[in-house]
Parts: C-alpha cells; structure tokens; sequence
C-alpha cells in the first residue's frame, strides 16, 4: 500500500548524483521534487493539447479549457470547497496573498487593525506591512514563545473589535509548528474578523477542508507540493471574494469593456486576468492525484515517523540546538550546532550530495526573536528516507569535525 | 400536446439518421432559418443573454397554463439550437419545464459537437429558460 | 537555411489530427506551439536540475538559479536591453502591464493623463482604467483611421505637458496594425511622458533594441513566442524601475524584514516577489534559442509572404471584409463574410481540423469602432504554409455555402 | 613587498597540491581561522557588507601609499576566502589594488567550488575592496 520504493521510482531526480555522491534532497519546504505523472503531464499538454483557454470555438481550445478547468474541480474536492469558482489560479502563495492584501485594502480605515504572527513568511508579512501602510491601518504581531509556538494568550488580548483581518501560517516553513488555526479561526470570526491561511507548508501534508475550517482565504503553491512552479491557489468565500474589487485588469476578468465603463467577470474569472500558467496548471492535477492515491493521512503519518527519526538523530550531535519544539510539528527542522555557522555547515555537505537550506528562510523576524543568523533546515517530503537521515547526520558530523 | 419526453424522444430519432457532423451542422442550420422571429419590441437588454460569442435574446410568456417562448440570435447556429429547446420546452406547463429532465442532449451528442464556449452557452440557456418558467409561475 | 520542412518537424503538435482531419493551426495570436526543444527543457528541469532558485547553498540550487539567470540575460540580449536587471521575469503581459500600471499610480496627481489607443488589447486598457481611476488622472484615447491604423494628428493633439505615461502595443492583436511606436515614443518623450509598449504581438516577428527604440516599458509573453505558459517579461530602465515602488511583496523582493521597516532589494528582485515559474523562465530560453537560430528578420519576411498571400486568397472569398488595411502589418488577419456570423463560420471550420479565433479577440473597443460583433481570425506563425492557407480558404468557403 | 600577481601564484600552487574539495575546503577553514581579527572599532554598520547568508566586516586604511585591509566574518569559510582576498591585495599600492586582475579565482576553481551564492558573495568582496582602494588613493 505505501511502498517507498514504489513512490521514489516516480521521481526521475531521486536517481541523480550530486557532487559525485547519490542526491539526498532534504530542502522540501523551498520546492518539493515531481513526481514523472507530473512532468509528462505537463510535456503532454504542449505536445497534445496546447492552445489558450477559454472563448476560442476550435477544438485544441476546448480540450485545453476543459482539462483547465478539471485541475479547478480537483483542487476543490481536494480541500473540499463548496464552489468550484471559490478557487482562484495564481502564481504562488506570494501571489495569492498580494492578492487579497491589495483587494482587502480598499476595504480598510484609519484604526483598523491586522493581526500577523512573529513566525510568518516574508510573503505573509510584507504584503500586510504594505497593505496597512497604504490604507493607515495598524500591523499587531503575535509573538512567539520559545519553543516556537504562538503565544495565543497574547493574541487573545490583541483580537479586538477593530482586528479587521488575521493572516497567519498553517505551518512554519522555519519552526514546523502547526498553528491552532482552527481556534484563531473561531476566536478570529467571534469578533468579525476574516481569516487568510498561508497554507504552503501544509497543503502536501495534511488534509484541508474548507468548509469545516471556515478559513475565509486559503493560499498554497502548487510547487511545493510534488506540482509544477509558477502555480498558487486562493481560496476564498464566495461571499467575501464578491466584495473585494479585482486585482489586475486585463483579458478573461472583464464581462464588457468600454473606455466609458468596464465590467468585471464572474468569480473565479474576475480575479484571473490574462493567459494563465496553462500547462502548469494543467498538470498540477497529476500532483493532487499523485497526494491522493497515497492518501494524505498516510503521508502525514510517514513523514512524521521521518521527523521522529530525524529529531532524535538531530539531537545526538553535540552542541545541537533545535528551534521550533512545539508538540504539534511538521517534518521541517530547524537547528544550530555550537559554535557554527549554518552557512558554512550547508557548504559543507553540500559537497556530500546532501541538499538542506541554510539561512534565515524568509522569516528574518524568528532570527531575530531567537537572536541568530540563521539556521540548518531539514524539511522531509514523502520519498525521503531514514537511510537519507541517517547520511545527513554522518555529513553533519563530518562538517562539524571540519570546522572545529 | 406531446409531452417534453415525446419532444425528446423524436429529436433523438431525428439525428441518429445523421452521419456526421455536417448533416447535424445543416440541420441545426435548417432550424435556426426557420425559427419563428421574436418581436422586435421583445428584442431588448432585459431579454438578452449574453454568451462568449454570439447574443441571445430570449422571451417567454404565460398563455393560460401554458408557457410560450421565443427567441433570436446572432449567430445562426445558436438559433439553431434555441430552435431545439424551444421545440422541447415551449407550449409546456410552467412546472413539466421546471422539472424537464432534458437527457436528449446527451443522447444526441450535442455537447460533444460543440465546443465548450457554446456548451456553457446551452447550458445557460436552459437555466435562463426555467428560471422564466418558474417567475411566471408564480405569477 | 529557412528549411519549413525541418521548422515544422519541430513541432510535434503539428503531426496531429483533429477532428479527423489534419490539424492547421492558424490561432497563433493567442499562444504559439512549441517546440521539442522548449518541451524538453521543461522535462529536463524537473528530471535533472529542480531546486528553488536564489539563496539556496546547495548544487541544485545553483544550478537552476545560474540557468535562472542565463534566461535573463538571453532576453537582454534579445531585446538588446543594457543591463540584465532591467529584465523583470512577471507570469504574462497582463501581469507586466499591471506591475506598472500600479507603481505608476503612486506617482500620479489629478490632472495627470495617460494616453492608450483605441486598438489596445483589454490588458493595455483595464489596468489604465483602474490606474486612472484609483489616481484621479484622465484616460485619453487615440482612436483609429479606417484602415486600422492610429490617428497620429490626433495623437498629436491629445499629447500635452499633462501626459504622463503613453502606453500603446507594437502590434495589434485583432488587427495587426504595426504602430509607429518610434514616432509614438519620440513624441512622448519630447513632454516629457514616459512611454509603455504592449509588445505581446511583436516579440516573435519583429526585431527589438530597446536602446535604440528608447521604449521606457516594453512588455510581453513567452507563450506567445514558441515558449512555456505563464511566463512573462517586463522590460524597464532602470532609472524609472528605480523609481517605483514594489508591486508584491514577499520573499526575495526585500532586502531586510522587520516589523518596524522593510528594505526592498534592489534590481529585478524587487520586482520578483514570491518562487518564479522556474521550469518556466528556465525553458523560455530554448523558445529564444529557437528564434534567433531561425534568426528574426528571416521569419519576419516568411510570414510576411504567408500574410500577402492569405490576404489575396481571403479578398477572393464572396462578401468578404477585412479589418485592419494598414500598409505596416503583421500576418494576423481579421474579416467577417456578408450576413455570416463569425462564430458560426468558426465553429464549422473546426470541424475540418482548422483552429481559427472568432469573436472579440480582447479588444472590444475595436468591435465597436467597426460596430461587428466580432471578426473571424487568421493569425500566422513561422511553422504555417501555403497549403493550410489553401485548406483553410476552401474549409471558409464551404462554412460560407452551408450557411447561406 | 611582494606583487599581487606573484602571490597570486603562490596561491595557485597551494591550490594544485590539493586533492580533493575537503582539502581545499579545511585549507579555507584554516586560513579563517588564522584571520588577524579586525579591531572591534572598526566593526560597526558602515563597514558591513551584508551577503545572503553571512555578514563580513570590512576595513581598510592607508599607511604612505600603502592600502592595509582587515576583516572578519560570521561565518569561517566566508573568513577562508576574505583571508585569500586580503593575502593578495592588502599591503599593496591603491593603483594596483584597483588595477588588479584577479585571475587566480579561476586558477583554483574558486568560483566552481563555491555556491553560486557565495561566488556572488565574492565578487561583491573584490568590487568593495577596489572601491575602499579608490576612495582611499583620492583623498
Ligand atoms: C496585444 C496583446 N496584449 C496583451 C495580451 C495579453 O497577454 P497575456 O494573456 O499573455 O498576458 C495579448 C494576448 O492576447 C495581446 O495580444
Ligand atoms: C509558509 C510560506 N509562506 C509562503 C511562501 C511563499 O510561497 P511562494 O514562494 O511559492 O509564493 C512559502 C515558501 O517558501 C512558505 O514556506
């Protein structure tokens, strides 16, 4: 049922060697590796079926159109969403948020408050930073505590009648903590305000469902999860989606234009302007089918059996410190070893075929809180392995000697 | 007066006479020719539905129990298929429209013969057609 | 040299039927095909080099991002642009109008004018419409001659010491009317507005230099040029670039985050907010590669030829009328037949395997400058032929026959 | 005063007893680790380049015609190459300095060795320290 050597054999690159050495990928959280469903999907559609999506009456336009709109009803069952048109195409996650934080923006005042948390994304907090800037509302951050979890008494006292917006992550991309968000959600929603979930780091490991989570926006990458780049989904209510203005003009989002008065389209068009990425979103589908055979409880309960593993080899190096220690954690690990820096750690066993990120992960603000200039970060994904684990470590070790 | 799935079940003989396309095509084309012209005073924004491509102008209106359509468009082959619906759903009662089950449209292939523009189009069309039937209704 | 035969071999999309018949596809105005050479770098990415692309220290990540940067400068040199920061990869033309559409914003007063065509494609009207809107400023249209081309005495009078930004395409979409952007930029110059080129019909027929046209923007599509989809590229000085404010915020764009202030980074990244479409950008450069192989001039004059001869064969079809009668084209063909609706002729013509656009190609305004519902077009690209010519003249006459 | 071009020739014969990476990376950890510390005056925002991932101070002063350059670093390989960097330009004239054609880093393979990030890093390092070179000959 959940054959690992089944699962790596889909991905062509597992077999490549780096620096001489067999590739071990362990930098999931930055881009995950695809699967070849994925990659003949995409190499499918130019060869097959390529032509630009909607309004064209010949043959090519339509399939293209059709299979477009297949992934659109996949992501929805995917995160069980109501509505097919609650699912919007973007670029990423990046994209997603901006989208919202600019169409949100109108909808503000002077004295109206977002609340962020001290452990976001840079993507989830420079669009806030900018949104709040432009329309004079305040930014409130919920701090962190030191294991890396949110401080939710805190944000209990921040939530107010004038929190007009709450954007926090799923998961960290640099702790792994699992956010409560379904309890933000609730408390958020009691007193009127919205919720944005920045679920990158979730979408590929643990199972969404829109309608029971009540987020009010939920963004994701498709390349993060076993799809192709230059991909995102915003979700959204339909409700609320109505009430936010478009955010780029431009072909497929208007329904008539004139230089008198334009119209816009009809969700999820009105939010689409211009050619999509059609062959990624296309076969972006083969990625969610690729979660879904495997089911993705059964990928959370493997790569949490990897984090247990890694965590407890993690901690037998001398000097190590782990940031991010939460009891509810995704497979992404973020640790120090006295002494050095994780840069210098990185280029090391680099050179040993074994690929982590080091650095502050887009999140400067939890450098900041920790007080450190960064850190080594292992992120497992569903076709890594303990002997992958096991040769990390080894290297680990071996850039520890080096460099002592 | 036939009833929705006598209608249906004629189309459905008409075109399995059909070899390709094309017969479907000239005969889609035949209809639109011969569609019965709306008034021109009906011919108005409030009556038009906007598709991709082509406009439509639909009107309906209830004579007794009975609910009668009729309609126009640009392009002549979605007159054609207007032509169709209206064969199948006018001169009906408001409630046999509302609760049609229009599976012709399958049987025929016409979605298949269409392109997607103008699938979306047909199915627009019908939910224009009862969404009438059911304001008049309750009229 | 200019071998059809070994053009069209390329293309594998070509070798295909549709609808029983051999394929012609003559909708290339609206995405080209591709060639192997493009898909293949595609599937090559995924297979060999996937990583996130900058801040990574490991071998992958290396590797995509120097490859990263070989596109970039590749389009530098194809567009003859000085610096490769002046290159900002964005997901279309859509996208890079709208990028400058809002950073424009911020620089513009009341009274300030901007000043489009009445030609433009939606994308080159919507983003203008809500830039003038959100700013106070005044839309001004320069509207059309008969023939398709740009009343210049007119563009003449609309110009003034107000003009703030002229932004017009280099081609037209639905008419392929080559505009007189030298003379368009020239003037604008001369009150001191900067000028912003939709170049989305042009890249792949016309030869560019940036530093000889003097183009402030210059914007347009990978998917339109033998490329992947949901690739796009912006092309500023960097002087003005320097000048505007990020458009998305996220990771990459910024140089430090705090939550007390945010320093952008500097030239593209500021502008590059968020995981780019890698396998995207990265693939974009096979599509170039393929281009100047050809080399541009030569596939200029070939579909030159192609267009003066489907102009001849089309003037011979009965009630024939054509749209766009310019002396400066490009080989995109709009007409509509006497008492025949576009859409109807589309869709039979489908039916022999001939995919033609229909309807109001994006650029309604036009529709109504020649009060049409839309047009029936031809639009040619390097791989097409005479004979498809032929097939698709006779598959419109028999449209014609069974239609009337 | 040995010239810059001579002792980048001794470098390169450094580098070509070298087997294998980890030699020449542990010759980099060590040449960091030998680094003279820059005085903690001098390490202060104004002499900070940031890289993508490590911070590197830099200081340089004249002494007659001669530019002495000290630095420090977060991170001990980014020390390693800033060593290499200084060995061949500090204690040289400013004309040369700026003059300098570096073609060592592609003797040893500097550039291949190294992340693309830190390759970036360096080229930063060598354009900041023909800038100081500059800044210092015109006063
Ligand atoms: C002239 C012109 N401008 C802009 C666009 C929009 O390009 P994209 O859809 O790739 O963003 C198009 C494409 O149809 C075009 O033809
Ligand atoms: C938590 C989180 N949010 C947002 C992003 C941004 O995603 P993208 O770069 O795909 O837009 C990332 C990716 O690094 C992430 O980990």
């Amino acid at each position: 049922m959940f054959d690992l050597n089944k699962i790596r054999e889909q991905f062509p690159i597992l077999k490549k060697q780096v620096n001489g050495k067999d590739l071990v990928y362990f930098d999931n959280g930055a881009t995950t590796q695809k699967p070849q469903s994925v990659i003949d999907a995409v190499s499918n559609y130019y060869q097959e079926e390529n032509a630009n999506v909607h309004r064209g009456v010949h043959f090519l336009s339509g399939l293209a159109t059709d299979k477009f709109e297949e992934t659109r009803n996949t992501v929805r069952q995917f995160i069980s969403a109501k509505h097919n048109h609650e699912i919007i195409f973007t670029k990423g996650t990046t994209d997603s948020i901006n989208l919202i934080a600019n169409g949100f923006r109108s909808l503000l005042k002077k004295g109206d408050e977002i609340i962020i948390s001290e452990l976001e994304h840079h993507s989830n907090i420079v669009p806030w930073q900018m949104c709040c800037e432009l329309s004079g509302s305040t930014l409130k951050v919920i701090p962190l505590l030191d294991n890396g979890s949110l401080d939710m008494a805190d944000f209990n006292n921040l939530l107010s009648k004038n929190t007009r917006l709450v954007a926090v992550s799923h998961v960290s991309n640099t702790l792994g903590t699992i956010n409560p968000i379904k309890e933000i959600i609730e408390k958020s929603h009691s007193v009127g305000a919205k919720v944005l979930i920045d679920g990158a780091q979730a979408a590929s490991h643990i199972c969404l469902n829109m309608q029971e989570l009540d987020a009010d926006f939920y963004c994701f990458s498709a390349h993060k999860m076993y799809g192709p780049t230059g991909v995102g989904v915003l979700y959204g209510k339909e409700e609320i989606l109505n009430t936010l203005p478009p955010y780029q003009g431009g072909g497929e989002m208007i329904k008539e234009v004139s230089f008198e008065k334009t119209t816009y389209a009809s969700l999820p068009y009105k939010f689409e302007a211009g050619t999509p990425n059609i062959a990624g979103i296309i076969a972006f589908k083969s990625a969610i089918d690729f979660i879904t055979e495997l089911r993705i409880e059964n990928i959370a309960k493997y790569e949490d059996e990897l984090l247990q593993y890694a965590t407890s080899e993690i901690l037998k190096i001398e000097g190590v410190k782990i940031y991010g220690t939460s009891k509810n954690k995704s497979a992404i690990i973020s640790f120090n070893i006295e002494d050095l820096h994780p840069y210098d750690i990185g280029t090391i066993v680099d050179k040993m075929g074994i690929a982590i990120r080091t650095g502050h992960h887009c999140t400067q603000p939890i450098m900041k809180r920790y007080n450190i200039p960064g850190t080594v970060r292992v992120s497992l994904a569903v076709y890594n392995t303990k002997t992958e684990i096991d040769i990390c470590i080894n290297a680990i070790k071996k850039a520890q000697e080096m460099l002592s | 007066m036939e009833t929705i799935k006598g209608i249906q079940a004629g189309i459905i003989e008409d075109f399995e006479m059909f070899d390709d396309w094309m017969q479907k095509y000239e005969y889609l084309i035949d209809l639109g020719k011969e569609l019965t012209p709306i008034e021109e005073k009906y011919k108005i924004e409030d009556n038009l539905i906007k598709g991709c491509q082509s406009r439509v102008w639909l009107h309906a209106e209830k004579q007794d129990e009975i609910i009668i359509y009729t309609a126009d468009s640009d392009a002549i082959m979605t007159k054609g298929i207007i032509a169709i619906l209206i064969s199948v759903l006018s001169n009906q009662k408001a409630a046999e429209i509302v609760s049609a089950d229009l599976s012709f449209i399958d049987a025929i292939g016409l979605k298949e013969q269409l392109s997607a523009t103008r699938a979306n189009g047909l199915v627009s069309m019908i939910k224009k057609m009862k969404l009438y039937a059911l304001a008049l209704n309750n009229k």
